[in-house]
């Protein structure tokens, strides 16, 4: 399955948000995620299932003033 | 001047019904380490902090989310929408930044120039709006415009933030005119927000009888940031506390501090 | 700003071998009520109080000399000559006031202005030059002249003491290119006199990298001198930790505090 | 005997500097006196004998700045 | 400053097709008497000036209008919407100036201010947008908003007047950095109005690039307006020349203008 | 302000006893080449220029005078005393000038500082007071100190030149409050002297009421230094016709141009 | 026929806007007329009868900055 | 011959200030001299003859400000 997060294409098995995120390497925590332009509060994450030709954002806090 | 003596009585800051104990809020950009920020974090006693969303670098683990390196249970967050060019975009930057958890406060940027980061009057109040109607505690980034802090406030916003000078570049209070119309004319807490460089800059900001002021560059930017946290904070406080007590007026021409009658004579 | 990232080491201020904890100097001049006064020297911190010295007024017993008001313990006394015309005037003031035998610190002001009480540079070193011979402790206050301060220094005098503005004027730091000037070429400290009016100028003043300001009409002209006192004495040291912070440069543009990549974008 | 004190005239029999300020109801301390142009230190006044004539001045510390 | 030591060439002013040969706009307000508002407006060379409409007074035939006063085939016209606190108000006196049959010019003012008479931005841009639709020739009075500024000029209007401080208050070039970034981004005249009380704050202006000024306090407040006139117009024409020719650098150090080497020495 | 309305009447300015048309006083220094300055000086319509004394290179013959390349029967001639770090020096220097059978009229310069190029006080003051006695007309470049320049001026020197910033940096009128007092004092012609770095700074000086300014950079500078001498030129004369009209005092609030009464209404 | 203009009310027997100003003392130049909130152009000021009442504003050009 | 000028030697034949000016390449004009510590004006040049040892000083006028 292919799917693009952040303007790049990734090829994953995972269908969870939160798989996807600990397969890249990433805690699942502290970071917001939107799903074909839909925001996705953490609580709802399990709710979701990536499909092929998905389009996500995603993004966590920085430094900044 | 003669009609009171009577110093102003001092009464908290306090922003939607929050109480804050420090009227200095602190960016986080620009620090050369994590360590230094966090040494300026704490001696600046800010309790209000600035983080920016940014998109995941999903090619790398390794960068850690800000939110791992300050204690963020000790600060409240206040997201920026930095970055946004137009209010829809500031618009998606507070939703996904509420969308975290962590807080419902969002600081409106919408700034359409690069040069020198003025924000937009026009789309600043569109995104206000929308975001206040969906319930998020607004603190908006404006020009020093009175009626534009006017309009926005009697929109709802819960704090007006006038720059003083562009961000990031140590002019001090350049606006500080029209930054004392808008605190004549204040209903909520006045935030002199962008340019402040110095302890100087930030205790006038507070003379004229700002709330409370918001610095990032002064701080990250000095040889030590912990040092000039501090100094900045003090500079806030004293700045307030000149304000509550009432300053002299400016007179045109000097005023003897020694009595002119009495002096001695020389043979 | 590239070359270094440390900050200075604090030295503390020293004058004639006497070492001072505060850097703010207070004068007695001005005060509503002895109880202001007082209540102002304690919150200010200051351990340098100025005094003038004025005749008795034989008929009126009941005019307590200032001495009997203030605790001259806690306080180093700096008398000062104000009301001396010429060199000659100042010269009998001083030595009148050491005859007292609290202090033979002397603040040297030759005044023949009385409208904006600006200092004589020549009777100035006039008198400088006479009382150092005779053993004085000399504070000359001065136009905020670089090659005059610099003379005075060299000829032994133990600060200099540069006007911001017209005494008791609270117009700030009117002169402060040329009293950055000063403090470049300084070998003895560098105390910022008269014209200060709040704590965003005593701050400025020692950002500059000036040893102390002396303060008094914006102390005791506030409607809460106490509180005044206390704001202006942190505003010293912010300004103060400041310069050994070292501040950011002055940019002409903007500088974003929130990084510029990976903004989050709207469908 | 008439003196002269601070540009005024006073008739006195006291000779003495401490019995002058006394006569005139003041403490004799933290005051300054200039006998004829010569400052007289604190601890030197009882050796100077007011005479016919003597011009003095006499001061204290004010508040100033 | 290397780089070129070309003068800029200049080009005369046009808006809107119209070239005006005095770059002095001149407001006909406030004089004392008819006699001294013809004088200055004769003294200053300018060709554009702005009236007021307003409301006859029925029962008093024998006030005139100004236009009777003036010789209206020299000037061109620009009638204000002074008086308008709404978009609508403004675009009302608009159409009825216009009806008048002497203009199509309008300078938009819209201010809910009355205090420091600063103009609203959204009303603003509403009502040059009505009025850009409706033919107007349109220029907008403005604060010194950089991003407002761009956004009027982006929908059409033939100029930008931003302020320089509070109209009348004659307190100069307050806004200038806000000017200098307005000028950068000029894509029309940009005209600085309100706050001018002297020559050299007129020359400042066009110092900055300016394309022109527009003045009525300064001339009609002084002791002698016509003569105030042609001062305030020889220092448009110093700034724009200056402006020409390219100004020196400003430098933190002196800079000697006699040679150093070869100087004359004494036995 | 209200008490008259009156304009003053303009007087030429008398330098001991002659009679000077034009108040701008121009620098010879720093030109790219001698027609760049010859433009200027005629440009400028200055009747008063500033040279320098400087040893001959005996080797290179090559090196004409500066006094081949201009008309100097067209101007008077001012010789200055630049380079000497003394009262000696410059007592020697005027001399020399003097021998040289041109002019009696000496530009006093006593600088030790390379830096800022800060004029001695002390040093200024004893030149001067030799050149009296020796005859000349005596024109001192001091700091704007105003009992130096009432000690000059009660001395007999013919004017006063205070600095408005250090030479050569384009700084402007920094020194603007004390030049005011010192104009206030005046019994000579005040000659606004250092720093002036465009039309506005002149033009400012001149509302002051100075009677003169002298240029040198900021026309050698330009671009395009016989439009920046014109420009400087205007500025001189406008500032100085605003000085006599009486500009309108400064206010902190708004003063509507326009008649608030009688303003349409929509329906 | 009783009118209103500028918020005033007038009693008149003339039905033109001319004929109201003439009757007022106004000359008929350079005054803009706004009948019942339409402007009326100069040129269309014939074509206009007034009526009872009408609200009229009427405005000229003034001093102003 | 030699004389010191402007700090220099130098070897010449010329006994006359005009004379040593014009060797040098020199218009006798616009110049000011001083030898040994002594202004001599223009029209006093000819009563001046140089010799061995003297130290002058010759000055023009350059542009300053």
């Amino acid at each position: 399955m292919t799917i693009t997060v952040n303007d790049k294409q990734y090829t994953t098995e995972e269908t969870s948000i939160e798989g996807f995120l600990r397969e890249r390497g990433f805690e699942p925590r502290l970071i917001v995620v939107e799903v074909n332009g839909e925001i996705i509060r953490r609580e709802q994450w399990d709710t979701v299932t990536l499909t092929e030709g998905d389009v996500l954002q995603m993004a966590h806090m920085v430094a900044g003033g | 001047m003669d009609a009171s003596t009577t110093a102003l009585v001092d009464r908290p800051l306090t922003i939607n019904g929050v109480t804050l104990n420090s009227r200095l809020f602190l960016g986080t950009g620009k620090y050369r380490t994590n360590e230094e920020m966090n040494a300026a974090l704490c001696a600046s006693g800010s309790e209000l902090i600035t983080v920016a969303l940014r998109r995941l670098d999903l090619d790398d683990p390794s960068k850690k989310t800000l939110l791992d390196h300050i204690d963020w249970k000790k600060y409240r967050i206040l997201p920026n929408t930095a970055g946004a060019k137009t209010a829809q975009e500031a618009i998606q930057t507070a939703r996904m930044a509420r969308a975290m958890g962590l807080s419902d406060w969002i600081k409106v940027e919408v700034i359409p120039d690069p040069k020198y980061l003025l924000p937009d009057p026009v789309g600043t109040l569109e995104a206000c709006e929308v975001l206040l109607k969906e319930g998020f505690t607004v603190l908006p980034y404006i020009n020093a415009d009175p009626i534009l802090a006017k309009r926005l406030q009697d929109m709802g916003t819960h704090t007006v933030m006038p720059l003083a000078s562009p961000i990031g570049s140590g002019q001090g209070i350049v606006t500080w005119r029209q930054i004392a119309i808008i605190i004549e004319n204040a209903t909520v807490p006045v935030v002199v927000d962008a340019g402040i460089g110095a302890p100087s800059d930030a205790a006038l900001a507070m003379e004229l009888g700002a709330d409370a002021c918001l610095v990032n560059t002064a701080v990250a930017r000095s040889n030590n940031p912990a040092m000039m946290a501090k100094a900045i904070a003090m500079g806030v406080e004293a700045g307030h506390l000149a304000y509550l007590a009432g300053r002299m007026p400016v007179l045109p021409y000097a005023s003897a501090s020694s009595p002119i009658e009495g002096v001695v004579t020389v043979k």
